[in-house]
């Protein structure tokens, strides 16, 4: 294993150090219990929005904090979601009155310590609402499962209801847009190469060189198969149509898309697969109204790559192009 | 060479735990790289050495049940993940059953056990097959009933409690997950042992080992 | 060699359109010859930028194309300079009157495919200026040699100099401070494995699990030499030590720091790395005023990093804080 | 069986040179990645594919040097990269020195040797000994030279060209880089053959094959 890292176990404190550093103009780190949260936070009258989980998903969640985006960040240990300890106090941090609102991706563990977190901070007197993230359509939705993962539609969840809390709405308003997001947007992801969690210290699974792993998460799981090496246009179509189904997508729909990197994927290659998912739409008569090309939510340095699609109406993309300023996501502003 | 089960017992329970915990960090590791992310064993060891770093730092407290209760706060806010609260709730209905009560005798040992798989089963929802660490905390419950009823004693309620957890766990491989990260694997979590199940049986292992119980 | 793409040698032009399509509110792709412009160029009266050279470094250099940067930019084949037919319409069709400058890097083959561009525009009537980035302090600076390569500095360049242009200062003025930049930036770059050319199929360089390259720089070339794998500190002191040497940094310097990723690195890393960045130049009692960290110049998927300090003046740091709206690069528009 | 340098010699000359470049892809590479980029094979080959395409689509020109010339054109704005200008140069100026001659007889032919090395080096100024192609097109320029003033024929003019830069070739393994992108390896890009140098010995060596040359 060869990673820029120091000790494994201080990989989060120091990436955050750094991190509070380099952008010191936007964010607050808090370091014992660690929690980021925006520069001017608590915003008095505005809702606050506070997103966690494990590390080594960079962006996400700190590089979102900031102006129409979320007030706080709670990382975990990588890959782990963060403790009650650490969310209770970024959830009193940044409630200026109006509530908070949490934004948690699918997975029993955040589930669990978001849950607890936010009866605690309901006693300390904050009124706290949760939004639960389950976009992975690699993933079968059942009630006698965990139920689908969140993944890249988390980045659109804040962003868009980021902007929702910035221009005013309250608690409700802000949960329900939240919500209109989740219930509107669908993930897929595939992987070339696995990552190596710094502790584990090998590869989170095997793979040959013939193979790939589709419906990959974003902590080095395997995904739902493997299958043979395809080129882009071939996996991009795979990538697609489970999340075309999902939603019914149809000719007449507008969307915003994102085709994320893993981590260790070059933007070029990311570009080559948007270029096809821009075709594939067309051909279904359904609009790319917006989109973001980039690593937003990675594992690591893995290689592969994510689809996400929402499904948007006028609200969302209106929302969408309020000023956003935060480490990785900056327009108007 | 049985002991009374008594704080000062609770405490070197909870060190041994930390020990063969911190011994097969890289198994737990391993197992769960193969149906999950890879870091159970991290998490767990980063908890129980959290713990063990609370206890030596203060006095024994004066029950059992205080002991347990400080595990559970700890775990609670160093594990992360889907352990940590799972743990952490098991430590804490574990402690409550246990009351103010300075020994554990064998109803209260199985009642403590019943009371921490309860407590996992109210957070986590899972359902015995659905192959979680509630495969080995309830057939560890459902042994340390018997065990009591049978007129063991609390070591030896502890034992018996270890050996069905430890079967719990190996009875985990073939099954598919329907609950945490393993699930989103479907088919593919089958031939692989679930690694809270395994920690579990660890645990519950000494556990009887440090109150010196035997099993039938 | 498993990939996101199709066919190697469609690689250039496929990304190149799916950015394209991503970014069809900031640029025109002109597809043949291939080259970039800026969405409204050419921007009468202003000062026309451009810069090109091999692909597989993106954002560099389409990413930067856009208000308060690049009018254009002219991508050649994968690690290969673009060709005078390309850069000759380029340089022509982001004329507004003002002259054109070229921020070409030091490379043997860019320098001589700008150099017979830029003769063959001046003589259809364009008046263009050259600039010439060569920052790479792992290579010696002589009259025998190649000279210094040109690497993260460009990115620096083209942004002061392209803010310089926005506020309409003229083909000398923007000239002169290109070249103030080109004068006080240095860079130093590290490996921690190869990448792959797509039309080579094998890693550019075998490296054990023990050793690292440094002095890289964004090509896939093995470094100045070969060194023991260390962690991210010590590694960070190894890539600053020598461009402080070189810049003579002293207490009381302002700076510009960029710690870039090459590709395939997390951006956790590159946080590791800028803390102790951050803590040696404080150490010295130099400031950093501005900064990035994240992926702007890279060599395709490939795992290292690199660091860029620009000794940054009053007008420099105003430059720098103006308006700029590109894919990659965006703040105050 | 030497063959008249005229311009259907030129044509097949450039084919060969095509083939025997798409042939060394590979090799040229290789070469280039140990101590360049890795993309002079891809480079040379993505060039003399245009210009055979190029060649192929019109009629076969009236002079050896309108030949060169479109190959020189093509090979500039395909081939990129260093080698792209320096090779184009070297085409140009080889065709300048030809002038409207219908054939090339054995001064025009080490002419032309020499007029494509001293452009190769105008462009890009490099000496002999700083490992690049001049390394072999200088022993080729001056074989060449010697040759004809000894009274070979053009072909064999050719013939000696092409096997003092094959030895050219070869002799910049030892060699410490100067310019280009090996430079930047300092001592580490001795142990190497030049690529550019190895193509040049190509190029030269089915000139000399395709005119039926042979060394003395
Ligand atoms: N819903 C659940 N109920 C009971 N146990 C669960 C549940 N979800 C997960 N687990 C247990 O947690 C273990 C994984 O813990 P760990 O790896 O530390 O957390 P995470 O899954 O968040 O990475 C699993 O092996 C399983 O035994
Ligand atoms: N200054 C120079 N003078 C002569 N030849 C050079 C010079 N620089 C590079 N070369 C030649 O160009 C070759 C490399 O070509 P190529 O790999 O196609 O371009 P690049 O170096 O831009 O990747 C080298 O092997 C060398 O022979
Ligand atoms: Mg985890
Ligand atoms: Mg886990
Ligand atoms: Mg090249
Ligand atoms: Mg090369």
């Amino acid at each position: 294993m060869k990673k820029l890292i120091n000790d494994p176990k201080a990989v989060v404190n120091e990436s955050v150090e750094g991190f509070g550093i380099a952008h010191a103009d936007l964010v607050t780190v808090h370091p014992e219990p660690l929690f980021i949260t925006r520069k001017d936070a608590p915003v008095q009258g505005k809702v606050g929005l506070v997103s966690g989980g494990g590390s080594g998903h960079e962006p996400l969640h700190a590089g979102f904090v900031g102006r129409g985006m979320l007030d706080a960040a709670v990382p975990g240990a990588v890959f782990t979601s963060p403790t009650p300890d650490q969310i209770i106090p970024a959830t009193t941090a940044v409630d200026g009155g109006a509530g908070v609102l949490h934004i948690v991706k699918n997975y029993t563990g955040d589930v669990l310590n978001f849950e607890t977190a936010a009866e605690m901070a309901e006693a300390e007197g904050v009124t706290v609402r949760s939004v639960l993230v389950n976009d992975d359509v690699a993933v079968e939705d059942s009630l006698y499962t965990a139920g689908r993962r969140g993944v890249g539609g988390t980045v659109l969840v804040e962003r868009i209801a980021g902007a929702a809390a910035e221009r005013g709405d309250d608690l409700d308003g802000v949960t329900a847009v939240a919500q209109r997001v989740v219930d509107n947007v669908r993930s897929m992801g595939v992987a070339l190469a696995a990552c190596t969690v710094p502790h584990a210290g090998v590869p989170s699974f095997d793979l040959s060189d013939e193979e790939i792993e589709i419906g990959i998460g974003i902590h080095g799981e395997p995904g739902r198969h493997k299958i043979a090496m395809e080129n882009a246009d071939g996996i991009t179509q795979r990538l697609l149509d489970p999340i075309v189904a999902d939603l019914s997508l149809a000719s007449g729909d507008r969307t915003i898309v994102m085709v994320n990197g893993m981590g260790g994927t070059p933007a070029s290659e990311l570009y080559i697969v948007f270029r096809k998912v821009a075709q594939l739409l067309e051909g279904l008569g359904v609009t790319i109204d917006r989109s973001l090309v980039g690593n937003y939510i990675t594992a690591l340095e893995m290689q592969g790559a994510s689809l996400t699609i929402l499904r948007a109406d006028d609200e969302m993309l209106g929302l969408w192009d309020a000023p956003v300023h935060t480490a990785a996501l900056r327009w108007g502003a | 060479m049985t002991k009374p089960l008594d704080p000062r017992w609770a405490v070197l329970w909870i060190h041994e735990a930390a020990r063969v915990v911190a011994e097969n960090r890289t198994l737990l590791i391993e197992l769960d790289r193969a149906i999950g992310d890879a870091d159970h064993g991290e998490n767990m060891d980063r908890g129980f050495s959290a713990v063990v770093a609370k206890l030596d730092a203060g006095e024994v407290p004066g029950t059992p049940a205080a002991v347990l209760k400080q595990v559970a706060m700890t775990l609670m806010s160093t594990v992360g993940g889907a352990a940590g609260p799972l743990y952490g709730t098991a430590f804490l209905r574990a402690a409550t059953s246990l009351g103010d009560a300075e020994e554990i005798d064998a109803a209260a040992a199985a009642a403590m056990i019943r009371a921490a798989r309860d407590g996992i089963v109210a957070r986590g929802k899972a359902e015995v097959g659905d192959k979680t660490m509630v495969d080995a905390w309830t057939p560890a419950a459902d042994a340390a009933r018997t065990a009591a009823e049978g007129g063991a004693g609390a070591s030896d309620v502890l034992a018996e409690a270890a050996a069905a957890a430890h079967a719990g766990a190996i009875a985990t491989e073939p099954l598919i997950a329907r609950k945490g990260r393993a699930s989103y694997l479907g088919e593919r979590s089958a031939g692989h042992r679930d690694p809270g199940a395994v920690s579990t049986a660890l645990i519950l292992q000494v556990a009887a080992e440090t109150a010196g119980g035997q099993t039938a």
